[in-house]
């Protein structure tokens, strides 16, 4: 597989949207065990982070990469800036002039996206944190090489992103409500599960969209 | 949801306007959400912030004898690093700066990584995380105790300890005394509604609360029945004081902070109980502040806030200053 | 209802007890609901009140260069003559004494008996009756307009003109010239609670405001939708300045009150649209207060007043003082 | 007939209980087109002056009126205060020293009474105040002699608490809110019609309890 420059310009475009569609569902689960603005926030930012990458319109996948973070670095605040800002920096030194990127490449990218989330974060698998959904996500791509396992890939992410809601929180603001945060997926989980859902689809054209508010809510 | 606002998009620039517009030893940096005082002086400048919504924290303390620049994220949400950053540069008079950062994953990612980008720009950069809210014990997460209301003491001091003219080592460890003195806790008889997500943070039956909230419209930690005001502030008290060592005879500044819904008459019965409180413990109330300092949009509820003192904390913390919302 | 009390009938009681003891410059006039400077000068005494429930109002603005008294009446209900007299008893220097009362039945019959019985024991007393609401017309009706936060500033302006050692006749006068310029209206998106009482004070719908309000939780003059702070902010000022003789270069203060659970924010949202209309007007804006000042308890909503300025009034205005609610 | 100085305190001890009873009524009333406090006022101020004429035992109706007149004055607050200690003022300065006072002497003192409401409140007949019920009991009094005229009252009394309901107040709180005041019973012409009732009862041991709760809510 072969993921280019125009499809990583139609990643952003359609994670931007579905950001906006799911935006109550993830504010909805921010206001259970956090302060509602998770939606918000990631609407918000990758909104700017669209069109700024429409605007300066970067001719390979690192220079767009670094684009996106910086957008995200100014205009998501929040946990969730700095670490989705972390993982587009990291993914930009990977793809660095890049027009297209490999699948080995794509892995490389996802496992520096994911130390870069552990650096920041200083989370654990675990912690009922977007770091959940990464780690499952890059150690079932490592082990599974195969032509399915992008297709594959959004069932193992789908069950990381429900597997964080009868976990209590140890890393963010959830962690202050101690045993009360179980009950409740964790927003960063979700919205990275999307991540991954329209990254597939923008790699292979197909993959499913998954109805997350049913899902998680 | 039922709100005075206009474009919610728009809500923490009009609110920026309207506070600089009242205010004019206030100024806005240009392009951003960073307020600043206009006269700035040759000191160790001071910059604290946060997610807005926490009014008349964190622009309503900057003036003289206390912070130099405030920083507003929207609502709830930690500012981004280069608003952070612009603070620093601006503030900044060649004598370094000192941060002032609750205790939020988000804060301290954010702020860190603007100090990081202001040390690379030859900017000598220190920090204080504050982290005085006892409803969650320390023990069981590695992340710490939220950073609440007590906050507002650490920028009182500090902010007198840098217009003395300290170097930015002293301001810091004065700073952190602060920190290792003061606790909060805090609880909510209603939530609040964040302007762009338009529902209620949660919901409560009539006659029930929440104990142990941060300042974000959080939940707390337990969820409880409404007690009297006396057996609410003696809960709060009986938390604060188990966890900071006081012994009879020690002098403590106290902080009564409405969450933004609660009237002010009520903050006044729960002091009057705080009193009797302190008084039993035989401790010396040196200051009594109560009012709206550290606040969560519309919540009904309080927080309580101890701070031990020692005679330099004193001196500091009776320093004068222009800072509208620190009262007389 | 869902308050932070103990037993309702020391609700006053214990607030009074619980302000008291945060503010060493105030005391309690022995067994009344009368709160005084400490320390009283030899100057006009200043004496205002009314019932509880408008915190910080009225003891908040008791300090030097403001007022030497404050009686508080049971929630939203004036004190008794006795608990009034025993203000102006315990104030009064032998330079005589001037009575705010705003103009409501009740405040007016209780002040004016508690002057008439000073009168009889030989103390000299002046009253002005501030009525700044222009939510009534004045023409329908014979009671003349409600007084409502413009009150602060006569507060503060007549406290200034005492401390400068005026005569109870000049005292006088320059609180009566302040009462004939200042203007105020005002609009609540909720109600508030009485606590004796426990049931809200009125029934809104989810978008449904009453304008006109008075501030103990009285409907207003009109139900109408929830408009945009804007909208809302631009219907209270055209009233104001339809009533308010302005032109083109005149020199106002303005201030935007929160009734009690109005963030702090929307305030200063409103106020930035306040700044625009005033600066359309040509008006010139010399001082802004923003935040809570007279209050029904929990209400959300806000009322505007515009003061017109001359240069007496100005410097008044701009005066120090030490009373804790009115800001730096 | 006769009115003794002990019907008079049982009058209000009477009057007290049944303040207390109809207190949320009252309120209710006051909410609607006031501040919500009249019956808490009301229930209040005699609840002193109960005790009190019990404490100081007067041995006259003048000075047993007086004692209630104080306690009112100092306790009632608002506009009720002020009026209903002008009630009792006026009653004692025309019951002065009397052991017990008849038909004429009774008249005489609601009608000073009466007169004190109007320069104290400076209200006319037909601004939804008290004095509404005032100006129609004592007219009614000083029209109408004769054996059934106390129980006759009553009938009287009660309409013209219910005619407030209709008028558009021009006094008081509820004046501010102009024609919105209409639909609403005056909440102290409600009081006013209580005292009647007591009054009533303690003269002659028999009038009616009057369900203000369900007539004027
Ligand atoms: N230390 C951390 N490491 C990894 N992810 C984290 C950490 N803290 C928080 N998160 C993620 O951030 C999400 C919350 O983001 P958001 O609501 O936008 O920020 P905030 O908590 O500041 O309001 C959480 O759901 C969680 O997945
Ligand atoms: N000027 C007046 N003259 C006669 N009665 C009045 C006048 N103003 C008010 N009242 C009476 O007082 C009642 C309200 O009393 P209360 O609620 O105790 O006082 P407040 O209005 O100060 O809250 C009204 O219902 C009305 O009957
Ligand atoms: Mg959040
Ligand atoms: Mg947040
Ligand atoms: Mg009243
Ligand atoms: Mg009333």
């Amino acid at each position: 597989m072969e993921f280019g420059l125009n499809q990583f310009k139609e990643f952003i475009t359609e994670y931007a949207q579905r950001l906006e569609e799911l935006k109550s569902t993830l504010n909805e689960l921010d206001n259970r065990i956090g302060d509602g603005d998770h939606g918000t926030n990631m609407a918000r930012g990758f909104q700017v982070a669209n069109q700024q990458l429409q605007a300066k319109n970067p001719t390979d996948i690192g220079t767009a990469c670094n684009t996106v973070a910086m957008a995200l670095l100014g205009n998501v605040g929040g946990a969730s800036g700095p670490l989705y800002g972390t993982i587009f920096m990291k993914l930009a030194s990977v793809f660095k002039e890049k027009l297209s990127v490999d699948d080995e490449m794509l892995l490389n990218g996802f496992l520096f996206a994911k130390n870069g989330i552990i650096e920041r974060g200083k989370a654990q698998y675990g912690d009922k944190t977007m770091l959940d959904v990464w780690e499952t996500a890059t150690s079932f791509l490592q082990s599974n090489v195969g032509t399915n396992r992008y297709r594959d890939l959004m069932t193992v992410v789908q069950e990381a992103v429900l597997e964080t809601r009868d976990r209590v929180a140890k890393k963010g603001r959830a962690a202050y409500l101690g045993p009360r945060s179980a009950g409740t997926c964790d927003p960063g989980s979700v919205s990275s599960g999307l991540f991954f859902e329209v990254f597939v689809r923008a790699l292979d054209g197909e993959g499913a969209i998954i109805r997350w508010e049913t899902l998680v809510l | 949801m039922k709100k005075l606002v206009n474009e919610l998009d728009q809500y923490v620039t009009e609110m920026l306007n309207g506070l600089v517009s009242a205010n004019p030893s206030l100024r806005r940096v240009e392009g951003t959400q960073v307020l600043v005082r206009r006269e700035l002086s040759a000191k160790v400048g001071l910059v604290s912030g946060g997610g807005s919504g926490h009014e008349p924290a964190h622009a309503g303390f900057v003036g003289t004898g206390m912070l130099d620049g405030a920083v507003s994220g929207e609502v709830f949400t930690s500012p981004t690093p280069d608003q952070v950053y612009a603070a620093i540069n601006e503030v900044n008079q060649g004598k370094g700066v000192l941060l002032i950062i609750k205790n939020y994953t988000g804060d301290v990612m954010n702020f860190e990584m603007a100090a990081d980008m202001a040390r690379a720009e030859g900017i000598d950069v220190a920090q204080v995380i504050v982290a005085d809210d006892v409803a969650v014990e320390n023990s069981t997460y590695t992340i710490g105790r939220r950073g609440i209301a007590g906050t507002v003491f650490v920028h009182k001091i500090a902010g007198a300890a840098a217009e003395a003219g300290l170097s930015l080592q002293e301001v810091h460890r004065i700073a952190q005394k602060v920190t290792e003195n003061v606790r909060s806790m805090g609880m909510a008889l209603t939530p609040c509604t964040v302007p762009a997500n338009g529902k209620p943070s949660f919901d409560l039956e009539e006659q029930e609360v929440e104990i142990g909230i941060g300042i974000h419209g959080e939940p707390g930690i337990e969820r409880t029945s409404l007690q009297s005001a006396n057996a609410t502030a003696e809960f709060l008290f009986g938390k604060i004081v188990n966890d900071l060592p006081l012994t009879s005879g020690d002098e403590v500044a106290i902080m009564v902070n409405g969450m933004g819904a609660t009237p002010l008459s009520e903050l006044f019965i729960v002091n009057h109980h705080v009193a009797d409180l302190t008084s039993e413990k035989k401790l010396k109330v040196h200051k009594t502040l109560i009012g709206e300092f550290m606040t969560s949009l519309e919540m009904a509820g309080f927080s309580l806030s101890v701070l031990k003192l020692d005679e330099e904390l004193k001196k500091f913390l009776d320093a004068p200053t222009s800072a509208p919302a620190w009262p007389r």
